[in-house]
């Protein structure tokens, strides 16, 4: 979500799943979702049944969504950038893009300053020793005085960005990206025109991509490719376009909007790092400072950042949260450094980690709510080392997982004697979805109620009261007994009517957030916005001064005096579009399409009159929820709010690893790069060198890997339902056919697959439906299997776990593993 | 006595009987899309859900198919098939299940008096009150779908939901269909949505697509559209299926003639008896 | 009679004397057919927990939530009413009711003691207050209140949580409030990988 | 009759043992069929009698309320192909039993014409030298072993249809309601010339016995050979 953050402002899928219908061309790359979503997934057929859209499928395996599409095209896995790229190269060629679109809501025309250069595969700034970009040499032209941005609008400056993308991608010629993806030449043109043909008013076209995508050491990038591509092709903030990041867990949205990971406080605030000592220099480095004094201004609607966090603030620590004390800003903790999933493990596996240049200790005890690291995280059999360290673990868990019982894996996994293994494990029995109420945030931003249809069986408890009780428990002690920092524990607010098992509905209510004092409304002084008490409505009402509290902003809208918003279930959609605005509720502001400024042109007025996402009627934005002030004038804003510029961007200067993508080879890289031998892989891609984490040659281990889910399994869950376990009865190997011959590998035979990491051995399923690649002249052979075995299911669904092959690299934004691509030899067993 | 919304128009093994066409329905069909199937196999467990159906014991042979064939305890399987097709590969997925046939041979075959039934509305269905478990339905059936139970010494198969049916909902296959390849109404609805689909089809790039709805079995119940008409048998398909020659011999021709054939027998020992009466010994004159 | 009966129709007249006097037992042929098995259950709404397409379903419990009564799980389907699932579901989601019912779900808390091959069963109290106990032991421990820069921090790296990815948001936000307390920084989730 | 009335060389013998021995005189009668060759019979007819009862039901609907007889089409169906196991062994330990006693010999072919089967049916015909079986009644016996085969083997293929191609059921199907409707026809004018049309004959199935003038009349030839008058 990163590069769709850096690209468009927000981190998100852009549209919805019922839009997919208003398509003309349907992209299904990094994703299978036919496998994978297969409910989404039928707006995709719809748009193709009664739009006669093109669906495409690029993928490394013909898949079940091949199976279905009106184009399939092979690609090397990992090699999606240059395929993309290719496609941007042939766009900006054949000017087969929306200039109209790309001038008003991108950054081509914007300067960039000459700091700015490629070459080699690697971009200015590049600090070798670190291993990282300085990112200030990619920056905006400004004019100093103005403090303005420099923009071309004729796009023909050659700093522009516009020209200075056209040079980058000049070298992704359909040659090279035959070269590079192993894609025949005429496949590769055939997808390129159906994409491109969206590159104007008339059509629209959407991506649709899931982890093919993200989990790759240049992930982000990838996403990067597809977010640049349709702003070029002027499909973004439109109905039937936008990049659509199809996401695989239930509320893996929500637990993103609500600080799932370490980096973020709930609403995408930052989790300040240690420097940031008080409130104002947290907020000043946070709040982003609008430059451009052009026609086009932006919103900038981060500007509002010190209002979300300080109202968060008063949710974390209610009362103990005043001006004073800069609203408990001190007690929250600090981070120095990465504390992602890759790094809980290594620094548990060592045992510290060293922080602003001191050594700290690392993790000896660790809490899983429903997550089962053995099975999820790569390597695994790092994974169970790390564990082996731990002083204590608590699973909270339906079903007794991988991770629960870690102490008594198999030998192959490599961890130490069941005897040896010092760590306590507690193993709580928790709660499914259908007995507990409460909402989930789907992956395009609708928060929908669930109501509770029973009771959790005898013995079991809901996952909050788990939760509560634990803190309960721990909070008693500090009260009872103090310790160091016993405050921030003593401090955080808890105040609900029974803090043991929270009622979920009053936490909404708390996350919606509400007036404190009383709010005065700043026009007329003898008015209030909101009363103390009351729930708040919009954005609008939150205040920086303390009087308001809310626990995450974005969700702002959902839990009014009106009532709880995510219950509401109506089906009608006057819009005839599928955007459903009066069920549930989708954040931001129960907007349905995200940027839909951008569905207009300058004037207001729709690209395409038969598909308004919102248009001007001279007085005010009509139609979805407006992303922009919804009474300012066509002109007054830009498009992308949350951007400072207020445009998309083509060139973005906030990720790590480069403003443009670039093709580099997966960490364990089957070949060198033929772009530049010399950098193979991203320069600033992150492994790690403990003694689990071993990386294979080519030489060695010269078949391309990959994994990915199957539609009758749902992750590590459904390996205990017998039902699901009957449709894929056994865990198995995909061979393409012409390799099984050479190796004499019978179909249903036993083969062995080893990476540097370990061996696996499963069924081998012969097909036609993975090819052999011609890769820079050179036969490659790709296979895969699927994840969803492991120990801990049904005896009769037993199998290695995936990940026991999988590497530590991965991506240098998200450090999100690469599971995507790696390297193996293949053996009959 | 219950007033059912589904009279019987044919009953198995019944010389009498039939609908009183007192109540006239519409025939009633699925719709099956191929080309825009995904194997997903929701229709499989929904069915196995719905009719509360065991789970079956199955074995990974090296396919995403999950059983070779039907079974007695799943009713409803995808079919999977890789075939490369002008240099292209395509992966064919079709629904197998009881097609509701209108002249079904399963009904043919039945020997035992309303184990087979066919509803007013064309819902073919076995009857487990009264099937006896011979399993010539299955030797009647064109499309090898009946399947002898051991566990309850009965026939099963897809029943097209006919609880649910008859109630007013869509089969349970039909409504779990994620793609919405799989449809249902009237029959005559149906075919009308599969030749507009296979025109469709026929305008990108399936010049051979074809809606398969067998007349040798009077129509099917399942309209299925192919995009390959031309090769139903990809698909696992009978190109041209009928109820089996053997079994209307069996039924139409060498049973009465069976039956004339015995009392006539029977009527010959009596007229000889008539005519010769008893061969016996008598005292020589 | 039983509302699942289905009755055959009566033979037509034309021919009855003559299946009479082939021994014919004339009495109405009726059909047994399943019950619909959800005519009277209770339905609630709510949202599938696999992936993030969300469809709603409904869930069939059987009893009409009479005090006697306890409710079990007899069928979940799609909610025909939901804009994005429009009543479909895929496998796994036609299969929820085995999720609910599965035999194998944990009904009790259990504890693997160092160096154990075992587990041991343990009550609430006594696995809340265990796990308490070496939480606050923990934290204690490593809790970093300033840097080696000298900040203050107030972080406790001796501890990590993940998981939420499958719970609802009002769990997520309950969660950050409890590792914003215990002041926990390795945080992640499905998010993630 | 009474066992002290017995005058007959060997007579006490037979019936003491039950009349084991067959083509001895016994007192005016002679033993035709000795116990087991009764016992055999009875089998094979028995279990046809069974097969027959629980197969005409569901043979045909025309025959449903036999099923009556045995509580229900569905045991007719449990039973029929239980019972059509213990027809084929009891028609195998037939076969073996009687399989000597019933080859052709030379000339008897000519006996099978129509035109001497209808003389034989008017009562018209000579059978001087009709042995202890006549050529029909040979004919009788092979058509039997031959039915149980068709109905044996058509009928473990209609037990498990799924073991077999489509196209064996439906042979299957043909051949067992064939050979069934030949059988019962042949059947039907065995029990009838057994009984009603020749009496006595029935008698030498119960008791094993026939009288003299009974051989005399039916079998001459082989009345001649038991009473020792030609060799």
């Amino acid at each position: 979500m990163a590069s769709l953050a850096a690209t468009f402002g927000r981190g998100a899928m852009t549209n919805g799943w019922v839009d997919i219908k208003n398509a003309d061309v349907v992209l299904c790359m990094g994703g299978n979702p036919a496998e994978n979503h297969p409910c989404g997934f039928k707006w995709a057929i719809e748009a193709k049944k009664t739009r006669n859209a093109k669906l495409i499928s690029v993928d490394p395996r013909f898949t079940r969504t091949s199976a279905v599409a009106d184009l399939y095209s092979p690609i090397r896995a990992g090699t999606d950038i240059a395929y993309l790229l290719g496609i941007i190269r042939y766009a900006i060629e054949t000017k087969r893009f929306h200039e109209d679109y790309v001038k008003l809501h991108t950054n081509a025309p914007y300067v960039i300053a000459d700091k700015f250069a490629f070459d080699e595969g690697i971009f200015s700034g590049f600090d070798a020793g670190k291993g990282e970009y300085d990112k200030t040499a990619w920056a905006y032209e400004g004019d100093p005085k103005s403090k303005s941005y420099v923009v071309d609008e004729t796009l023909e400056n050659p700093r522009c960005v516009f020209q200075l993308l056209k040079k980058h991608v000049d070298r992704y010629t359909p040659e090279m990206v035959e070269k590079i993806c192993g894609t025949p030449k005429e496949t590769f043109l055939k997808v390129a025109e159906v994409v491109t043909s969206t590159g104007n008013a008339q059509r629209v076209g959407t991506i649709l991509y899931a982890l093919g995508w993200t989990q790759h050491s240049v992930g982000v990038q990838m996403i990067r490719c597809g977010a640049m591509l349709q702003l070029l092709l002027g499909n973004v903030g439109r109905p039937g376009g936008g990049v659509n990041a199809l996401r695989g867990h239930s509320n893996i949205q929500g637990a993103t909007d609500m600080a799932g990971t370490f980096e973020i406080l709930p609403g995408y605030l930052k989790t300040p790092s240690a420097p940031l000592q008080t409130l104002k220099d947290y907020l000043e480095g946070a709040t982003p400072t609008t430059l451009n004094k052009q026609a086009w201004a932006s919103m900038n609607y981060w500007q509002n950042y010190p209002k979300f966090m300080v109202s968060l603030l008063k949710s974390a620590y209610g009362k103990n949260a005043t001006k004073e004390n800069d609203f408990g800003y001190s007690w929250l903790p600090k981070v120095d450094g990465n504390y992602s999933w890759m790094y809980i493990f290594d620094d548990m596996y060592r045992g510290s980690s060293m922080r602003a240049g001191g050594k700290e200790p690392g993790p000896e005890g660790l809490v899983t709510f429903g997550m089962n690291p053995v099975g999820i995280g790569p390597n695994s059999k790092k994974m169970i080392s790390a564990l082996a360290k731990l002083k204590w673990l608590v699973v909270v868990e339906n079903y007794e997982i991988e991770t629960a019982i870690f102490w008594k894996a198999p030998k192959e996994y490599g961890g130490p004697e069941t005897a040896k293994i010092q760590t306590e494990v507690y193993q709580l029995p928790a709660s499914g979805f259908a007995e507990k109420d409460g909402t989930f945030t789907n992956s395009a931003r609708w928060l929908q109620w669930k109501w509770k249809a029973l009771d959790p069986p005898n013995g079991s408890k809901t996952d909050q009261e788990i939760l509560a009780r634990i803190f309960l428990a721990v909070r008693e002690l500090y009260k009872k007994e103090g310790g160091p920092g016993a405050e921030n524990v003593l401090n955080v607010a808890w105040n609900y009517t029974n803090p043991a098992a929270p009622d979920l509905g009053e936490v909404l209510k708390e996350i919606n957030g509400k007036a404190i004092t009383d709010i005065p409304d700043p026009k007329d002084k003898t008015k209030l916005i909101r009363a103390a008490g009351q729930q708040l409505e919009n954005f609008g009402q939150l205040q920086d001064d303390g009087s308001t509290l809310c626990g995450n902003w974005l969700h702002l809208g959902v839990y009014t005096e009106a009532g709880n918003m995510a219950q509401r279930r109506s089906p009608a959609d006057p819009t005839g579009l599928g955007m459903f605005h009066q069920w549930g509720f989708s954040w931001p502001a129960n907007r349905r399409i995200m940027y839909n400024r951008a569905s207009a042109d300058k004037d207001g007025n729709p690209w395409d009159p038969t598909r308004v996402g919102i248009k001007w009627n001279g007085e005010k934005w009509v139609g979805d929820v407006p992303d922009i002030k919804p009474d300012s004038k066509p002109g007054e804003y830009g498009a992308f709010i949350m951007n400072p510029e207020g445009v998309g961007r083509l060139f973005a200067p906030a990720l790590n690893d480069g403003p443009f993508p670039e093709h580099y080879e997966s960490v364990e890289a089957p070949v060198d790069n033929v772009l530049h031998p010399k950098v193979t892989s991203s320069p600033v891609t992150k492994k790690f060198s403990s003694d689990k984490d071993v990386y294979g040659k080519k030489e060695d281990f010269p078949i391309v890997c990959t994994t990915y889910r199957l539609t009758e399994h749902y992750h590590y869950w459904t390996q205990h339902t017998k039902v699901l376990t009957q449709l894929q009865p056994g865990f198995f190997v995909e061979i393409p056919d012409v390799l099984a011959q050479q190796k004499g590998i019978a179909n249903g035979s036993k083969v062995k697959v080893s990476s540097a990491r370990g061996s696996i051995e499963g069924v081998a399923m012969v097909t036609k439906r993975l090819r052999p690649m011609k890769v820079d002249g050179k036969e490659l052979w790709q296979i895969g299997f699927p994840l969803h075995w492991g120990f801990a299911g049904l005896p009769e669904h037993t199998g290695p776990l995936a990940n026991f092959l999988t590497p530590s690299a991965m991506d240098p934004n998200t450090w999100t593993p690469e599971f995507k691509t790696f390297l193996v030899k293949l053996e009959k067993a | 006595m219950s007033v059912h919304s589904l009279e019987i128009r044919r009953s198995s093994a019944s010389l009498l009987g039939g609908a009183t066409g007192m109540r006239a329905l519409p025939d009633v069909a699925k719709y099956v899309d191929t080309s825009t199937c995904i194997g997903c196999k929701a229709c499989e467990v929904a069915c196995q859900e719905w009719n509360d159906l065991a789970p079956v014991a199955t074995h990974q042979v090296g396919t995403y198919q999950t059983l070779p064939t039907l079974d007695a305890g799943f009713w409803n399987l995808i079919r999977f098939d890789e075939r490369e097709v002008d240099g292209g590969l395509k992966w064919l997925m079709r629904k197998d299940q009881c097609m509701h046939c209108a002249e079904p041979g399963c009904l043919e075959a039945c020997p035992a008096p309303g184990a087979i039934v066919q509803y007013a509305n064309g819902i073919v269905d076995v009857n487990p009150d009264n099937c006896i478990g011979c399993g010539y339905c299955e030797t009647g059936c064109p499309f090898d779908v009946p399947r002898f139970s051991a566990k309850t010494g009965k026939m099963a198969k897809c029943t097209l939901c006919v609880d649910r049916v008859s109630v007013g909902l869509e089969p349970a296959c039909i409504k779990a269909c994620p793609t919405g390849c799989l449809h249902f109404g009237t029959k005559e609805d149906m075919v009308a949505l599969g030749s507009a689909r296979v025109a469709q089809l026929k305008a990108n790039g399936f010049p051979q697509a074809a809606l398969y709805d067998p007349q040798g079995v009077g129509g099917t119940g399942v309209v299925t559209v192919l995009g390959f008409g031309d090769h139903p048998e990809w698909y696992g398909l009978a190109a041209n299926p009928h109820v089996p020659l053997g079994v209307k011999l069996w039924k139409n021709i060498l049973r009465p003639i069976g039956l004339i054939a015995i009392f006539g027998a029977l009527i010959g020992t009596v007229g000889h008896y008539f005519t010769y009466g008893k061969k016996e010994y008598r005292e020589e004159a | 009679m039983g509302l699942t009966r289905r009755t055959f129709v009566k033979a037509g007249t034309a021919g009855v004397g003559g299946a009479v006097a082939l021994g014919f037992d004339l009495k109405e042929a009726r059909a047994e057919m399943r019950a619909f098995k959800i005519s009277r259950t209770t339905e609630t709404r709510s949202t599938c927990p696999y992936c993030a397409v969300s469809c709603g379903v409904i869930i069939h419990t059987l009893g009409d939530k009479a005090k006697n009564a306890t409710p079990s799980v007899v069928h979940v389907e799609g909610d025909p009413d939901h804009p994005i699932n429009r009543g479909t579901l895929c496998p796994k989601g036609s299969t929820l009711r085995d999720d609910i019912n599965n035999p194998n779900r944990l009904t009790s808390p259990k504890v693997r003691r160092p160096g154990s091959d075992k587990w041991e069963d343990i009550s609430w109290d006594a696995a809340i207050a265990g796990i308490a106990k070496h939480i606050k032991e923990t934290r204690d421990k490593c809790f970093v209140e300033k840097n080696a820069k000298g900040q203050v921090v107030n972080r406790n790296p001796g501890m990590a949580m993940i998981g939420g990815c499958t719970d609802t948001n009002e769990f997520n936000f309950l969660q950050w409030k409890f590792i914003t307390a215990l002041g926990v920084p390795y945080r992640d989730s499905q998010a993630r990988v | 009759m009474s066992v002290a009335s017995l005058d007959t060389h060997g007579a006490d013998v037979a019936v003491t043992a039950g009349r084991d021995r067959e083509d001895i005189v016994v007192g005016g009668e002679i033993v035709r069929h000795r116990r087991s060759s009764r016992f055999i019979h009875f089998a094979v007819a028995a279990t046809f009698i069974v097969c027959l009862l629980t197969g005409l039901p569901i043979w045909t609907p025309f025959f449903t309320w036999m099923a009556t007889l045995f509580g229900g089409l569905s045991f007719c169906r449990w039973l029929h192909p239980w019972a059509g196991i213990f027809f084929a062994v009891s028609s195998l330990v037939m076969f073996v039993h009687w399989a000597g006693q019933m080859t052709f010999e030379p000339g008897e072919k000519s006996w099978l014409s129509p035109k001497r089967l209808m003389s034989y049916l008017e009562y018209r015909d000579d059978n001087t030298d009709v042995g202890k079986y006549n050529p029909g009644q040979k004919l009788q016996f092979w058509c039997a072993i031959l039915a149980a085969v068709g109905l044996l083997a058509s009928g473990v293929v209609m037990w498990f249809p799924a073991s077999f191609p489509q196209i064996v059921r439906e042979l299957s199907i043909l051949l067992h309601s064939l050979t069934f409707i030949l059988f019962v026809m042949l059947i039907t004018w065995h029990v009838y010339l057994g009984t009603a049309a020749e009496p006595g004959t029935f008698h030498s199935m119960t008791r094993g016995t026939v009288t003299k003038a009974w051989a005399r009349l039916h079998h001459p030839k082989w009345y001649r050979q038991v009473m020792g008058l030609e060799k």
